[in-house]
């Protein structure tokens, strides 16, 4: 076990005010369980769960209420005791929306039902447990990335036959202003994430670990240092450089190993890495050593607007009001409601949409940090694409999508953006540059599902 | 010289204002630009070359330099109309990019000029050929620089009065302005 | 029937939901300040007549600018002032004797014909300070190559001479027949000032160009500013030096100290409307505003090349990016 | 004079007979049914079609992957010709037109927040599923207003309206609408139902003034679940299209004030 200082550094990046300092000295604070919560059945990237209750039903905590539904899908489980009061489709932060149960976690059980005790799902002994038990227990417990993407883990921890996984990168860097969640879980839960590591490094047949610390996070650092110290075997904590996005996956494994993965559609796989968030490792330990699958998760509430800001740990499905209410209400006026940093984020319409496995961050922004677009035309000075850590030409993309030239959009390689948000950070004249990307994005997939439709249909004639 | 004089001074576009016609048509594209240069840079150099025979060995014997007009336009929309023929067997996907405008070249007066010019200038044959060659260079090459400005104006937002050929006029004109400063780089004698 | 508002109203928008604070009028408001110590040396040098020119160009500018937008039906965009710039630039690029009356022309030409027909700042495909320099040198071309010479309210004498370029023009003439008749190549020498007036601009030429010293302390002040990047100036002055040492002619320095090349360099090329956005697109831009810049002072009818070879750039500029896209990051 | 013409007469004479053996050996055999149908168009090459020019649509119909009866400008009577030519009956479509099923203006439907950004639906309904209250209303972005190669779609306070007029039914709209609110209906029909919110009547209350309740009243007034006018899904009514009601009073009748008599926007009116 060493530390090393970064050997690569992308192109690119931007450097936001990160404004950690607000939650950064507050301990986890676990949550009173809210007497309402709001389980969707999407949470994660893929298909939405299942939903196999119905209103009225009585739920025990962990139980299954939401089954995975294909092979990018995970479980949804309850995250607390409750009668489901209705199933109704709910919006969630992204703007989808999704069936959701509302659980009213105050109603008692009707009739003579025992006591809910012990361990929800049986603890394993990762040491004896063979390779597919632990990742069974992986997909039971409903672990997905809960960096924001929210890939199914057992998917990730899986590789399809060919591939080896070499390198187990754990993405501790939390390059996103304001969140603090993630340095405070590795602080306060350094011996877990080392469990977690170990029961992955089985699960992926012993690849060499890198764990991926920004160098802004020196306590962090200090933690794993410590809770790693006499492990075996290939592990080196990595110092990566304060970068915005040192935490994009792509990025962090080139900042680690060296490795460049190719464009879309190839995954970090295929050259060799896997990358996992500390807050997913913790969960798979505790899924694997406690029997406790994944049903809550640290959240930092922050921002200008809110009197007290807090890592909170709180079941899924806590309503942001009540995670607002927990963090002693509106210091002032609310300009703007984000799910997750400032720099990826979703801005929310209404405290009424509640946290899933992936919120991150709960950001009240007050009207002097809250910067809107003015749109004026691009003066083409380059810097969204000296800003780009894709390396692409931002400002082309726009343009091109801005007069409706979406073949244009694709042409400069629309689709290899990571939707970082580094060039509107970056322009001057406040064009939102990566809304446009989004729109691109969002309408070649359109296309390109239209047409597999359609090649699909030509098949069945 | 020749052909840094035909290319940058006397450019056949943006200096002797001719050929404007593809010019402005064929520029919105640089693929299409592409395309249409080449097609005038073989059809001007071959027009050159049998313009020349005619002249010399039939015209100007039998002293009818008075319609020697009539018979190149003759010979040059001949000649286009093999290219667009050949060119539809064995060169498609140009064929359909540059649709209309192949027979444009017909008509086109860059096409006349050139033989026109060597007409008057009565130089030799190879002088000839590679005086059209050096002046179809440089129609492209005002062609392909034109269309990439017309392309970055696809993402511009001009006045609503000035949309489309207006503001294509426009920048013409300027792109002309600027290639004045190559007045004077080579001394040609017409 | 109506129902309520709810109590919360948030603002939507899509991520990022923060800023670097850059702004477009903060770039150019740094471009004035890069351009505050040559228009002071300029002034000096020239006296009331300069003040007279800036004024009436950055005025007129600013004038025409509302005056489009205003018939445009569009946003006033004064406020980022990229007029004043446009207008400044122009003016700096004028023999300060010119009368005022073609500086508004000028002026006007710059901002509607360059600019506002185009649909504002961002769409123009030529530097409108040089199209208008340009379109000025061809139309009035008297006016526009009769020069004060510096310091002349000191001197009352002689007022009206001509530029060392033109001098050096006969150098590369000259140069060539050096060993017939090696007087003439002494005697052309003799014209150019000595290095410490090319430095200072204590010679004849436009505003803004005769003083190397503050264009560089602009230049350096927006590079410290990160408002422009080192390549196009430097991939510019080094084609000038280079052409001038394999060519012969005036020395290198005297290439480099006369004339646009330093404003042209630091503060026209690197406009960024009409140059490349790649850091190779702009060292291939820089380049050919070298290369053209020197081809035209040797060849050329006229003694000064450097903002028709920008012009020209500027026309290239679109095909130069097409051909230096950046490569996205994993991409074969 | 004589030389002259003989010269003349016999350059062009040469260069006919080389092009004629270039025709004959050089040209490309081209399905002879693509020349027809192109004739058959109207040869306006407005691009109405959705493809480059009258010549472009004509490949394509012939290769079998364009439909007929696309050519507005052509009309029945083109789609007849063509249908002949390529030996398939043309299908008899009534002329469909879009239609908005919102009425949800600024005034009667709640915005629940200030949205900044993009002017275009498809976004707007990426941040936090748009910003107006009812999640399956017209944004009025004008998503459907830019695509539309007829202009016949114009946003009026916060809603997209189609000109009955100058509609072709191409569907475009229907295609980019991120909520699925533009509807094809057969122009014939007068009566129509201006809202896509299938919650219960409480839920579309709290965020719109015009929304369906799914009251039936609707269904009550033109003769009842047997006549057979409206469908309902969810708590939202319908108008089946097939068999569509003809009375105008239940319109003034409906309390929800969600239908209209011809719903279209007639531009200049």
């Amino acid at each position: 076990m060493k530390t090393v200082k970064s050997q690569f550094k992308f192109k690119g990046g931007v450097h936001p005010d990160y404004n950690k300092e607000l939650a950064r000295e507050q301990p986890i604070e676990k949550i009173p369980l809210p007497a309402e919560l709001v389980i969707s059945m999407s949470q994660h990237l893929g298909a939405p769960a299942k939903c196999v209750v119905k209103a009225g039903d009585f739920v025990r905590r962990g139980q299954v209420v939401g089954e995975k539904n294909g092979f990018i899908s995970v479980c949804v489980r309850t995250s607390a005791d409750g009668k489901v009061k209705a199933i109704e489709k709910r919006l969630g932060p992204a703007g989808g929306k999704a069936d959701a149960i509302i659980l009213d976690t105050t109603a008692k059980p009707e009739g003579e039902v025992a006591e809910a005790s012990g361990p929800i799902l049986e603890p394993l002994d990762w040491r004896t447990a063979s390779r597919e038990d632990l990742l069974k227990r992986v997909e039971e417990a409903g672990i997905c990335g809960m960096g924001g993407a929210g890939f199914p883990t057992n998917v990730k921890l899986n590789p399809p036959p060919g591939k080896r996984c070499e390198y187990l990168i754990l993405n501790g860097a939390e390059c996103e202003p304001y969140l603090t969640a993630d340095y405070r879980l590795m602080l306060e839960r350094a011996p877990r994430i080392r469990l977690g590591v170990e029961i992955m490094r089985k699960i992926l047949g012993g690849p060499a670990v890198r764990i991926a610390i920004e160098a802004n996070k020196p306590e962090a650092i200090k933690a794993m240092e410590t809770a790693f110290a006499d492990i075996d075997g290939n592990v080196e904590i990595v110092v990566l450089p304060v970068l915005y996005p040192q935490g994009s996956e792509k990025h962090q494994i080139f900042a680690t190993v060296g490795r460049v993965v190719p464009e879309p559609p190839a995954l970090p796989i295929d050259v060799g890495c896997v990358v996992e968030n500390v807050g997913t490792v913790a969960a798979i330990a505790d899924a694997v050593e406690l029997g406790e699958p994944l049903l809550e998760r640290v959240t930092t509430v922050s921002g200008g607007a809110v009197a007290q800001p807090k890592n909170v740990l709180a079941p899924c499905g806590t309503k942001y009001s009540d995670l607002i209410a927990f963090c002693g209400g509106e210091k002032e006026p609310v300009a703007k409601l984000i799910s997750g940093g400032t720099m990826m984020g979703f801005a929310v319409s209404t405290p009424e949409i509640s946290t899933t496995k992936t919120t991150s961050g709960l950001l009240l922004l007050p009207n002097s940090k809250a910067y809107q677009y003015v749109s004026q035309a691009c003066i083409n000075c380059g810097r969204c694409v000296r800003a780009c850590p894709m390396n692409l030409n931002a400002a082309e993309i726009a343009k091109a999508v801005e007069s409706d030239d979406i073949k244009g959009a694709e042409d400069a390689h629309v689709m290899t953006c990571i939707e970082c948000g580094a060039c509107s950070f970056s322009c001057p004249a406040y064009r939102p540059i990566t809304q446009f990307c989004r729109r691109a994005k969002n309408s070649i997939r359109a296309r390109i599902a239209a047409e597999k439709a359609k090649a699909a249909a030509a098949a069945k004639k | 010289m020749i052909l840094v004089g035909a290319v940058l001074v006397n450019n056949f576009v943006l200096n002797r204002f001719l050929g404007c016609c593809p010019f402005l048509g064929v520029s919105k594209k640089m693929d299409t630009a592409l395309g249409m240069s080449g097609a005038v840079v073989f059809v001007m150099t071959i027009a050159a070359a049998v313009t020349w025979c005619i002249d010399h060995w039939l015209l100007t014997p039998n002293g009818l330099g008075y319609i020697h007009t009539l018979a190149f336009i003759l010979v040059i929309a001949s000649l286009v109309q093999f290219i667009d023929i050949a060119m539809k067997r064995f060169l498609p996907p140009l064929h359909a990019a540059l649709g209309i405008f192949l027979p444009l070249i017909t008509t086109n007066c860059a096409v006349l000029g050139a033989a026109e010019i060597n007409c008057k200038q009565g130089t030799g044959f190879l002088e000839s050929v590679f005086f059209s060659f050096a002046a179809a260079i440089g129609f492209g090459f005002a062609l392909v620089l034109f269309s990439g400005i017309r392309e970055k104006l696809a993402h511009a937002d001009p006045p609503r009065c000035f949309r489309g050929i207006a503001i294509a006029l426009v920048t013409g004109g300027l792109l002309s302005l600027a290639f004045m400063g190559f007045s004077g780089l080579v001394k040609l004698p017409y | 029937m109506k129902p309520k508002e709810t109590a919360a109203h948030y603002i939507l928008s899509s991520s990022p939901h923060t800023h670097s604070n850059s702004s477009v009028s903060r770039i150019m408001l740094d471009v004035l300040l890069a351009l505050l110590p040559t228009t002071a040396v300029g002034i000096w040098f020239f006296g009331l007549p300069a003040v007279w020119t800036i004024a009436t160009c950055v005025a007129t500018c600013i004038v025409t600018e509302a005056l489009c937008r205003l018939a445009m039906g569009r946003d006033n965009t004064i406020g980022d002032l990229s007029a004043v710039v446009t207008g400044l630039l122009l003016a700096l690029n004028l023999p300060a004797g010119i009368p005022l009356w073609m500086a508004v022309v000028g002026s006007v030409f710059a901002i509607g014909v360059a600019k506002q027909v185009f649909g504002g700042i961002g769409m123009n495909p030529f530097n409108p300070a040089l199209a208008a320099r340009a379109f000025m040198l061809i139309s009035f071309t008297g006016p526009m190559t009769t020069w004060l010479k510096p310091l002349w309210w000191k001197t009352p004498d002689a007022v009206t001479t001509a530029t060392p370029l033109a001098c050096m023009k006969g150098m590369f003439a000259a140069d060539a027949t050096a060993h017939a008749t090696p007087h003439a190549a002494a005697k052309a020498l003799e014209q150019i000032p000595c290095l410490w007036d090319l430095l200072i601009g204590n010679m004849p030429g436009c505003i803004g160009e005769v003083s190397a010293i503050a264009l560089a302390i602009g230049a350096a002040y927006l590079l410290v500013r990160k408002v422009i990047t080192w390549h196009i100036p430097v991939a510019f002055i080094a084609t000038v030096v280079v052409y001038s040492l394999i060519a012969g002619g005036a020395p290198a320095y005297a290439q480099v100290l006369t004339g646009g090349v330093m404003i042209g360099a630091c503060f026209m090329a690197t406009d960024y409307v009409t140059s490349p956005t790649t850091a190779k697109g702009k060292l291939v831009f820089g380049f050919g505003c070298g290369l053209l810049c020197m081809l035209i002072r040797q060849f050329g009818s006229y003694p000064e090349g450097c903002s028709f070879a920008i012009l020209i750039m500027n026309a290239v500029s679109p095909l130069i990016n097409r051909w230096t896209q950046p490569k996205p990051f994993g991409a074969k | 004079m004589t030389i002259a013409i003989v010269c003349i007469a016999g350059v062009g004479l040469v260069a006919a007979i080389v092009l004629a053996i270039a025709d004959k050996y050089l040209s490309v055999k081209e399905d002879p049914r693509i020349g027809m149908v192109t004739a058959a168009l109207p040869g306006a090459n407005c691009g109405g079609c959705g493809f480059p020019g009258c010549d472009g649509y004509a490949r394509a119909l012939v290769a079998g992957t364009a439909p007929n009866g696309a050519c507005a400008a052509g009309g029945d009577a083109c789609a007849a010709e063509i249908a002949k030519i390529l030996g398939v009956e043309a299908a008899a479509t009534e002329k469909r037109v879009a239609l908005v099923k919102c009425c949800g203006t600024r005034s009667e439907a709640i915005r629940v927040g200030d949205y900044n950004g993009i002017c275009d639906c498809n976004v707007a309904a990426m941040t936090a599923g748009g910003d107006k209250g009812c999640t399956y209303g017209c944004l009025g972005y004008g998503a459907c207003a830019n695509v539309c190669p007829k202009n016949a779609i114009s946003i009026h306070d916060g809603l997209a309206r189609v000109d009955k007029r100058l509609c072709i039914g191409c569907g475009k709209c229907v295609a980019i609408c991120p909520k699925k609110v533009i509807e094809l209906v057969p122009a014939s029909a007068t009566i129509h139902v201006l809202c896509n919110n299938p919650d219960k009547g409480p839920a579309v209350r709290k965020v719109c003034g015009v929304g369906c309740m799914g009251c039936h009243l609707c269904e009550k007034n033109s003769g009842g679940k047997e006549a057979g006018h409206f469908t309902f899904e969810g708590f939202l009514a319908k108008v089946n299209y097939a068999n569509p009601p003809t009375d105008a009073q239940i319109v003034a009748k409906c309390p929800a004030k969600c239908m209209a008599e011809d719903a279209h926007f007639e531009s200049g009116n």
